[in-house]
């Protein structure tokens, strides 16, 4: 299951999905990222969220197959909000359930570094008197590496 | 959509605001790759000029991540964006 | 947080907790643990779990200190159940929130490796006609271990 | 609880199943340590004989995991038990 969509989401009802995957699921991880006050920028009181429409949902399907021939994955639910955001929001969440944590774990995170890497959003920052598009952080393509 | 003998360019995020450009239509030229079209783009000038190597551009081309040699067809869609920075 | 407890919990319940953490918090990571129906043995209706009371408490403690000591972890709240549990049901939760998605998973991920070796709870499994005292897996060990 | 020159011994899991014991109390010997206490609980024969290395058993004093060679004092709560098999 992916969406790409400006409306928020309920990580609960995600996780009653993944819950509900079958009498086979031991292990449910999940990640929420938010909106925080710090970025590139302090201050940040919200974010503008740009996507390819298209290319960002095949992108994420590719991401979710690789996890899947790497690691046991029972399913794996991808939500990415676009649009304005403010603190405090949630942008973008990511759950896999699996027979063990091990694999939950790690497809999770998989996914989760691949989409700051290889899905194509891109991130403003807005303070209070200025707008600044986020560079891509070096550490996040290291993350993305450590996988291959 | 680009039509018969065309190609459809795309540009997002900071390179959507500073060229002021959300798409536009090229003529296929037979052998035309991604990276040369990029090069024939910076020479307009102006904002235009960073697609040639200022700042890391990368390319799609039909939704799908490649390199400059590309050679595009009739009726592709080539999309130029910053290095992506969500999640 | 930490709560050794009988009853079941609810996981959206804690994930707000974890949002309200404050405005730095840009990251959450969770981890539930259900029972499934093959383990040690197929065919597993259930499990018994018993703990120490008292110890167990102290153990968690001193794992939420040492990862926040490793990691920048904002809040973690740890919930684990005792008693008879059936198919299906929630056994463990884990949550951590951080400014970052990498603390908040690996902070995640080591406690719940670390509970599996070092807090003191045993998990019966229980079939239609039989029951049997799960042995400790060398792979759980070998994943705190990997910590270390 | 142990009173003054006493120990609370306790079992857990597969050990309290098959010993059919949860709790007993000991004398508090000068010198006694919880691997010698063990040895010694061995020594009643039947089922306590698994204590004395056929599987297994960690040790926890006052509730902190120890070693066998930790020496005993009066009052303390030392547990026997398999390895843990939580989360």
């Amino acid at each position: 299951m992916i969406r790409v969509q400006q409306q928020d989401f309920d990580p609960a009802e995600e996780y009653r999905a993944l819950r509900g995957s079958g009498s086979g699921t031991g292990a449910i991880a999940t990640f929420t990222g938010l909106v925080r006050d710090s970025g590139d920028l302090d201050g940040v009181t919200g974010l503008f969220l740009e996507h390819y429409p298209g290319m960002t949902e095949q992108v994420i399907e590719g991401l979710v197959r690789e996890a899947s021939g790497r690691w046991d994955v029972h399913e794996a639910r991808i939500i990415h909000r676009v649009g304005y955001l403010s603190l405090g929001e949630q942008i973008v969440f990511v759950g896999v359930c699996s027979a063990h944590r091990g694999d939950a774990f790690a497809a999770c995170e998989f996914i989760m570094d691949a989409l700051k890497t290889s899905a194509p959003f891109w991130k403003k920052e807005i303070t209070g008197d200025s707008e600044h598009w986020v560079e891509q952080r070096a550490a996040d393509l290291d993350r993305t590496r450590s996988w291959e | 959509m680009a039509t018969n003998n065309t190609i459809t360019v795309k540009f997002f995020a900071r390179l959507r605001e500073e060229l002021d450009t959300a798409t536009l239509t090229v003529e296929a030229e037979p052998g035309l790759t991604a990276g040369r079209l990029l090069h024939d783009l910076a020479g307009k000038g102006g904002n235009w000029a960073q697609l040639d190597g200022a700042l890391p551009v990368m390319i799609a081309v039909n939704q799908v991540m490649t390199k400059p040699d590309k050679v595009l067809q009739p009726g592709d869609e080539v999309a130029f964006f910053p290095p992506v920075t969500g999640g």
